[in-house]
């Protein structure tokens, strides 16, 4: 998923090859993910897929099934992963995971403790920002979601910057070894304000800890506590809004009302208007309007970012 | 003078609001001793909800001669479980590595639960002996034990709500819905034009309602039978206004909602097209047409609106078309008499207020301002910012208004529960835009 | 400010009169409210404007100044009072007082409580919603404060529908008196769930609470207080989000970059595109655009809203 | 391969953000033994400042050479009231009928004040020593008593915070001082546009960089030294990047930050106005050009940001400018070589990225798509809707890509303190929006 040198970036010379990871595009909101196998085959409601016809192709490209039904073939992303990877516990979404990896201040080198490890939605979006000379330490204490994740970083082939370890980070806090050494920790637990502490002691001093919680309670408890070793104490929410996007064809005819009430948007000018006849659109034209989304995410968690105190 | 009193308790021929299972489904219904309400496959007869105060809520009932509707007092514990939302908020208060429990749990057959209903089971020794009989019941947080109560209890001892048809409440049951039947106009956007408009007692407001008669109703409940609606149409169809009629006015208000014909209100402005100009009484002819056919709709329109994102236990199914008595309302929207029209011309309407989504909204204002008195706010409510923001720029450059704004209203609901207290989950993202302005005078001389 | 009856209400034949309270407007964020008296005069940046030539004009009149300054005389509303009256308090806005007279059912002959009075905002909105036939009985432990709301109603022409007591409500509760009376009851104090229980006993069956309160832990607290008499339960925030509007002029001209990249929104189309020749808009043209203001109010309070149980 | 390693600790040469009592003076300095900070009237050496870590605090002191930087240590107490607000809290805290304090209550005048700072005493001596002469001061709640030391402390005891500039920091002083001159790049729409683009390490990212550059130094702070950010322009004069200036780039970071003239990247597409074929010395030529203009105007870029809603205490007098030593990242911006734009042209970009405010979106993409390599991600901020919607609508039609959104940020700050947790009373209502998809492959044929 992630280019480990300039010759694996995506490319218009890239082509797809037997074993490679595609994201099959059906629609916005319909993606797999899929392991490119030279006798392999993909079957949807749009018809049957042969991968052979895939191989050799460039990425991005539309393939055909036998009936004609048609897909795109993605190169895969951490962004496209979230859409397609498989919902252990609720994860990440894309507002909240670029908002905590710019503000944590994660850059290519960085060292960050995760906890926990869920489905890996914001995993593989750090192991990205850590890229090439830094490293992921995320820890989950299911050891099944552990494996499942372990499986899932071998398939996006993040192992070399991720690695998954077992541990109840709430009860026992963070391996020893990793004292002092992160630059950012991430916390994901129900009740974060157990782990602060021991986040703390794995900081550099001016490392940034963020705890995510759905709960007002849980972002007051975790406030109070990171007041004695932490500084810059800072809550946010993150949300997006989408747009829909449709184009509004006019009747510029003048009905028997006299063209009096005129459906959207033909614009007629009023007649004691006197300098500015700008807006003017010609008649029975199409016009591209844009409105939010009627239904949103109300709400994903509080992100509470801090510093550990620079002694 | 004699004002208008709103009642808190029902009666023979009114319209109410039936709140099933918390909001799961929601049903405009009026009573009378033969109306009934589908439940499942059974009907349920809607007599003992007359005479009891809005706000009752009953159970339904599995009795001998089939089900019937039992009137119950609110309990503590169901304020809290039925605002709780499925989702991540559940994994603060249990335990993450709790295994999840499949549906072989439940010893307890569809065969069995029948047997014990044909026995005259209440509902709520059903859900006891679906509890009893559930093998991880008690292995279950006390969380998601009130969750599988309250589950197993919507199924087999269903809840009925009566609520009042308030503008509040039919916005509200509109909005969760159909939502595309009130031009998606969401209740805090609907407060928002009736306070930008001013609207109060005494006061003549000229709507265009092309959100099926909600805003006419709106209006016609803040005037509470003093001053007038008028709901101006273009052309020969008047809008419909259904919704107005689920209101439960008294004959005093529905007198102050009347139609009216924009050709018969508007002066000739020079330069439009030329108007077809029909004689009031052929305008009226046609309203009355229209009250016929919209009387008709009104049958499907105060049945059942359905759960959409229904809980697969929900009863769903539509109910049987209601019997519906003459309703008290059914004068509203009489055509305005020649008086009032005239009044109107001489004096300017108080307010104005435009909810009509298809249409351009700068078209329709620039010819319905000249109809406002000077000094009066209008309120214009649109799915789209481009037509408002074209339409406020009109009003600058020509300096027809003051007090110019567009604004979004942004709504958001809260869980508030012991340590899982956050903003839902789910939430209706767009409110709409309004625009908003006073009418100035434009002409310095004493004109009128 | 409320017409008593339909003569009173505004229309095109109203003039304004000595008495007459007016809202001088300047521009929208900056008016004031005066009273019209035959001998004033109202001196401000643009100039001295005499009273006696406001007299006989129609409100929403364009008024001169001696040096040719103008204002526009508006007929008040709530709203515009809203803008105008002295804060006192923190007050209600536009879209929380809109919202709570729709919630809480509000319509002409209600009997409504208020705590606190504060500067009045709200209360002059909801003598609104019960005119001609209701009542507002609105208390403040300001005796003070509560002498200049009776003033301002004075003013407004409200003392008919509004009356003002002075009453520590947190501490003993609402009188007697009012007991099963109230359609509604409105709370803006800073511990409601004090008086939550007395306003329960004001409330008819069914009839509907409302608490205003800026922090979440005494929306925390008053939920707990109304969960024993109450049904509804539910909590609200009401923000409203404006926009700004302006005309952008467009370049046509290829300049030297070869029309490369030019200013918005002069909408060239691409040559290879087909079928849609819709938005062309002409050259040199203006187009009105509009985008939200950057900065708003982020937060008021949060609604609480709860029926009072039906026995 | 030798991977850049972020330094912890300020050194000679470093640019540094200096924050003056929170958040209220922002000032992107270079620390040199020459370097000082304004501080009221007088000159504050930065020297002290050299060799300390990244957040570091310290308290101006008053020493017999003048001002003097003093570093300290966090305490408990200043986490918690710097994050409160004026406003309606506060009500909660204090009881409303107490009567307000005016301005005699202080007995220490301002001759007394400062002749106490003549002889010597420490800022947090005269804070103490104002508190004891307030007639008011143990009247008030604690809460007022905090504010009333903070304010004082502000004033007397200013504090200044020393910050990495990152693009975190960077992004967030330009927004709350001089939020045009990134074109209102709120950073939550920055770090979408980041994500959104797939930025990572060995990834060529072509951008339009209309924010002075800001986009250009975050995508080059997430490149981390490995492949390329290709600023790329129209036109003779390449856009400002000053800002990109301001991160504490390596040389290895430098380098992989080019310029480009679009004319030089594009191929010559059919039917458009006839390009001026600019040859890329001369358009290099003109890219040092202004380059110099540009490290001459950078003086300037990396002087005060000053508060503009300045409480009155706080000092909010320009600095003087800074002493400027040659900065390491004076080499950011070369010209692309002929090698690089061949490449390029070849394999395509892997993302590509454009924050123009002042263009029209798709007259941009229409003309850097086909620069994408197939299958990359590419995301455009700006500041008005419909001109990305029209792009996306272009793009459907064309079918020039697939998963294409646009999304309008929001982003929301708490303040959470026992029994005082809301949202924070002022908001930034607007973040831009921003419309991202994924290029497809137009050609069935392997036609590369």
């Amino acid at each position: 998923m992630l280019p480990g040198d300039p010759s694996q970036a995506i490319s218009l010379q890239r082509r797809i090859r037997d074993g490679d990871l595609v994201i099959v595009y059906e629609r916005h909101d319909n993606m797999k993910a899929v392991k490119v196998n030279e006798g392999g085959v993909l079957q949807n409601r749009f018809g049957v897929f042969k991968h052979s016809d895939w191989i050799g192709k460039p990425f991005g490209s539309k393939v055909f099934s036998h009936k004609k039904g048609f897909i795109y073939l993605l190169a895969p992303t951490p962004e496209l992963w979230t859409l397609v990877l498989s919902h252990r516990t609720q994860i990440l979404y894309l507002a909240d995971i670029s908002f905590v990896i710019m503000y944590m201040e994660i850059v290519p080198g960085c060292v960050v403790l995760e906890c926990g490890t869920g489905s890996g939605s914001l995993t593989t979006s750090l192991a990205r920002a850590v890229a090439p000379s830094g490293h992921v330490y995320t820890f989950d204490f299911h050891e099944q979601r552990a494996a499942y994740a372990r499986e899932d970083f071998e398939l996006t082939q993040l192992s070399s910057l991720v690695t998954v370890g077992v541990a109840d980070i709430q009860g026992d806090g963070f391996p020893a070894k990793f004292l002092g050494t992160a630059d950012s920790v991430f916390l994901d637990l129900p009740q974060p304000w157990l782990a602060i502490p021991s986040a703390g002691k794995m900081l550099k001093p001016d490392g940034i800890l963020c705890s995510f919680s759905p709960c007002i309670e849980q972002v007051q408890h975790s406030c109070e506590t990171l007041k004695s070793k932490f500084t810059d104490i800072r809550t946010f929410e993150v949300l997006l809004r989408t747009y829909e996007v449709k184009e509004a064809r006019t009747e510029a005819s003048c009905g028997d009302d006299g063209g009096f009430l005129r459906p959207l948007p033909c614009k007629r000018r009023p007649q004691s208007a006197g300098d500015h006849d700008a807006d003017e659109v010609s008649s029975d034209s199409a016009v591209v309007v844009a409105k939010p989304a009627a239904e949103a995410r109300g709400h994903t968690g509080y992100l509470t970012f801090a510093r550990h105190q620079c002694l | 003078m004699h004002f208008v009193k709103w009642r808190r308790v029902t009666w023979e021929g009114c319209s109410v609001l039936l709140d099933i299972n918390d909001g799961d489904r929601l049903v405009f219904a009026r009573l009378s001793p033969a109306s009934t309400l589908k439940i499942g496959k059974k009907n349920c007869s809607l007599k003992p909800l007359i005479g009891c105060p809005f706000g009752s809520l009953f159970k339904v009932e599995n009795g001998k001669d089939g089900l019937f509707l039992l009137r119950i007092f609110h309990t503590e514990e169901s304020n809290n479980i039925e605002e709780e939302e499925d989702g991540i908020s559940e994994d603060v208060s249990k335990d993450n590595r709790e295994i999840v429990d499949n549906n072989t749990a439940q010893r307890l057959t569809d065969q069995d639960i029948h047997a014990m209903q044909r026995q005259g089971a209440t509902g709520d020794e059903i859900v006891e002996a679906l509890i009893t009989h559930s093998a991880t019941f008690e292995k279950k947080t006390s969380f998601s034990q009130a969750k599988y109560r309250l589950r197993k209890q919507k199924k087999y001892a269903p809840k009925v709500l009566l609520r009042r048809p308030f503008a509040r409440s039919i916005c509200e049951a509109y909005f969760k819905k159909y939502p595309s039947r009130i031009g998606f106009l969401r209740l805090d956007a609907l407060s928002l034009l009736l306070t930008m408009a001013n609207v109060t007692a005494y006061s003549d407001i000229l709507v265009v309602d092309m959100v099926g008669g909600l805003l006419t109703g709106a209006v016609a409940e803040r005037l509470g039978g003093t001053g007038y609606v008028c709901n101006a149409y273009s052309g020969a169809t008047p809008y419909p206004m259904d919704i107005a009629r689920i209101f439960n006015f008294s004959n005093e208000i529905c007198e102050r909602i009347v139609r009216c014909c924009l050709t018969d209100l508007c002066p000739v402005l020079n330069g439009t097209c030329e108007l077809v100009n029909q004689s009031k009484d052929a305008c009226n002819s046609k309203t009355e047409q229209k009250e016929k056919l919209s009387s008709c709709e009104s049958v499907s329109m105060e049945q059942d609106i359905v759960a959409e994102d229904g809980v697969p236990e929900v009863i769903a199914e539509k109910a049987a078309p209601l019997a519906l008595k003459p309703s008290k309302s059914a004068k509203a929207g009489e055509g305005a008499s020649d008086n009032l029209i005239n009044l109107w011309k001489e004096r300017g309407f108080s307010s104005l207020l435009i909810a009509a989504p298809e249409l351009d909204a700068w078209s329709i204002l620039q010819k319905l301002l000249p109809l406002l008195s000077y000094s009066a706010p209008f309120a214009i409510y649109h799915q789209y910012l481009q037509p408002l923001a074209t339409c406020m720029h009109h009003l600058q450059i020509e300096k027809l208004a003051v007090g110019l704004q567009i604004s979004e209203p942004w709504l958001r609901e809260y869980q508030v529960l012991p340590s899982r207290t956050h903003p839902c989950m789910q939430m209706s993202a767009f409110g709409g835009y309004i625009l908003s302005g006073t009418r100035t005078c434009t002409y310095d001389a004493h004109s009128h």
